[in-house]
């Protein structure tokens, strides 16, 4: 059975490791921030210009010069801090941010993600996502395995146009959980989703457990 | 060094000129100079090259300057979510120039500190790319970017002195401290305009070099855009 | 985020290594890192590259850690008034790399913020051209200066929290926040250390995510290098 | 007669505009804050990280953390703010300095300027000099006309290595004030010095009242 959007985001939420400096995209990541276990201590990075973005307001509490990078009202908490657009770019290009989790609309097997454009449809612009997928320094995309036509979005060449190249570590879909380097490799796969049901629904050629030596055990991704 | 200015029309007279380039700071309405935005619409000046991260919306930020048909060309990083630019740009009425949001960033700090060209990893093997030059450094691949300068910078800031020192507030510092050196011509409008002294000296975000003529504005709006809170 | 340390000797713990390429703030004995370069000369590592405004003097600032043989290279803009230095250049035990002041510190910064090479004006015409790409950008030449990063850097603030937030205290900030960025391992001694919260959230000058490690040093010198007064 | 140290510093401040943000550098230079009008707003930047440098602290309220770049304790003003070298560099390479005088050992017709090394001679390094010829909007040279062993410092060609190209705009020495440009112009002489001392003591050749036309007045430089 498929993952929930809401069991996407826990997925991913296990890639986190304590100290992590994590920046979250847009939709299903950003529920990212509700699968924390308590405990783990991670710092949340919004590009406009904040380190250490809190949980939503309560209500009454709202402040509109406290957004996150989607315009979402947001709170402080006792270690943040603000800093300009340039400062906060800086720090993403500079490699200061340990994980970028981001939507994706395609990626390729050798690790390009496109996510900003569909030619022909509404203009929107790349917003920082251009300089999250080359700056962080390990990228996990969250996406729905297929595209609403059905037509696969684990390509062996995005066919969109590019976000960035080469620089996917992880794919987390409804389906399955795909590492990205030299080859794509299946490391898990959501309750009952067969490997024939992924191999169908997948243009991407990715290894599974069957198909690597025992040196390369599927598991929790490095 | 500043110069003090009652409101937004006045801080812009004389400094107006048809197709000049204007830079204007904020994230959202975060950081908006809200006043000067309505004061440029109301001058009526045209042609402009605008550089803001984004469009705005049909009633906020840059939004109604271009609804109103006066910029040339903008230069953001994000078009989303406004069709009357949706319609402005497929009438080819204005001219679009993307900027990943980094890169738009470190193109306006470049103008304001004198480097001409930078060498980024955002936007290799992607259409930003395009015709720019690209090197290796340390084995992998960057293109070169270019400075970003303004005829005119329009700030917003929460406090600020008659020195034009400048202190922002949260997320609405965003764009507007490497705006505050990119332009030939810097104006401030903040919510609170003090006496210098009355700032800390140790957390002024903008230092009064960049700023030429400063203003404090009236009314302004606390309207939240998305509005997203949890249960106590 | 920062793991705290009870002192200069056990915050270098496990991060030292001979040829290894350090990076250490200050001005003068303004903002100078003290304690940890201290441990630093106690601990004998060796061959260092190290990138530091100046020499320092024989018994400031980064001058002792020369003095004892242990670097290897230096990268700095300025190396007048250390007899030591001066020696040890001229024995061929030192090798020298002179960047001017602001491009050192344009290096340091762009170590930090991904950038591997910008155009400057600084030092067109001069000895600090030479090998370097020129270019021409609006009818100026501009030569193209890299960045610099380090294994380690070394960092002094007023105030700190043990999130790694740090404030710094007048003149003494100088390049302690681009070296804070451009350490793989930033060490951070403070005047104070506290918990957060208790910094200004709009006033940290350095965001906690660069620094690796903190401890509150003891003892401050408080000591003026040139004495300059005026009569009440 | 010779201008002295204090009235060569005196000329110089008589270049300042009102509202002119200042970098002064060591020596003659730093003499120029105790010549500004009374009235004159004149904000002094400091290249180790400040803007609105005040005068020397009174005995008993010099504080190590407050320097200027010669490393002499100096006090702060209403105005003052502070930032990092990098920020610094930014304000000075940017064009954000109106005026940079400076101390010089060579400077030739067409403004290039010797100032940090004598080959053979004690290591130093160029500081932040070269940053501020490079950056600042108008910059004035300030020196003795010759050398201690009489030789001529205003050259046809700098034989120094340089620390900028082409980027002085005013030399003023103990025997008079010259605008260079296009070409090297007197545009005043101390008090008693003739041209025919001028001329054997400069290198340089340049023009005077007698042979520049009465478009060319001389006077104040613009």
């Amino acid at each position: 059975m498929a993952w929930s959007r809401d069991q996407m985001a826990a997925r991913a939420a296990r890639e986190l490791r304590h100290g992590d400096h994590v920046t979250l995209g847009i939709g299903i990541p950003t529920l990212v921030a509700n699968h924390i276990p308590a405990g783990l201590h991670v710092i949340l990075q919004s590009e406009n210009g904040m380190l250490g973005v809190g949980p939503f307001p309560f209500a009454g509490e709202e402040d509109a010069d406290l957004i996150n990078a989607s315009k979402q009202t947001v709170s402080q908490l006792a270690h943040s801090s603000y800093f300009s657009s340039a400062d906060s770019f800086a720090m993403i290009r500079g490699g200061h941010i340990d994980m970028a989790i981001l939507g994706a609309m395609e990626v390729s097997s050798s690790g390009d993600i496109a996510s900003w454009s569909v030619p022909g449809g509404t203009i929107k612009g790349m917003g920082g996502a251009m300089d999250l997928v080359a700056g962080a320094k390990k990228l996990i995309a969250v996406m729905e395995h297929v595209a609403k036509d059905g037509r696969p979005r684990l390509l062996d060449q995005c066919r969109l146009p590019l976000t960035g190249s080469g620089c996917v570590s992880l794919v987390i879909t409804d389906l399955g959980v795909f590492s990205v380097g030299k080859e794509m490799r299946l490391v898990e796969s959501a309750p009952g989703v067969s490997i024939e049901e992924l191999r169908a629904k997948t243009e991407a050629i990715f290894l599974t457990q069957e198909n690597s030596g025992p040196s390369s055990p599927i598991g929790r991704s490095p | 060094m500043a110069m003090r200015y009652s409101d937004a029309a006045s801080a812009l007279d004389g400094v107006l000129f048809d197709g000049m380039t204007v830079m204007a700071g904020g994230f959202g309405m975060a950081g908006s100079p809200e006043k000067l935005l309505a004061a440029l619409v109301a001058s009526g000046v045209t042609g402009l090259t605008l550089i803001a991260n984004s469009c705005g919306t049909e009633t906020t930020g840059v939004g109604p300057l271009i609804a109103n048909g006066q910029v040339k060309k903008l230069i953001a990083s994000y078009v989303g979510g406004n069709a009357q630019f949706e319609k402005l740009y497929h009438g080819g009425r204005i001219d679009l120039e993307l900027s990943p949001q980094g890169t738009l960033a470190e193109r306006i700090r470049a103008g304001g500190a004198g480097i001409p060209a930078f060498y980024t990893p955002t936007g290799v093997g992607t259409v930003v790319a395009e015709g720019k030059p690209v090197a290796e450094f340390d084995g992998r691949t960057y293109l070169r970017e270019t400075w970003l300068k303004a005829d005119l910078a329009l700030i917003r800031a929460h406090r600020g002195d008659t020195a034009g020192n400048l202190v922002f507030r949260k997320t609405a510092r965003n764009f507007n401290p490497p705006m505050a050196t990119a332009g030939a011509c810097t104006i401030a409008e903040v919510e609170e305009l003090v006496e210098p002294g009355a700032l800390d000296v140790e957390m002024i975000h903008t230092p009064g070099i960049y700023v030429d003529r400063i203003f404090q504005g009236e009314n302004y709006s606390t309207v939240v855009e998305i509005r997203t809170v949890r249960n106590r």
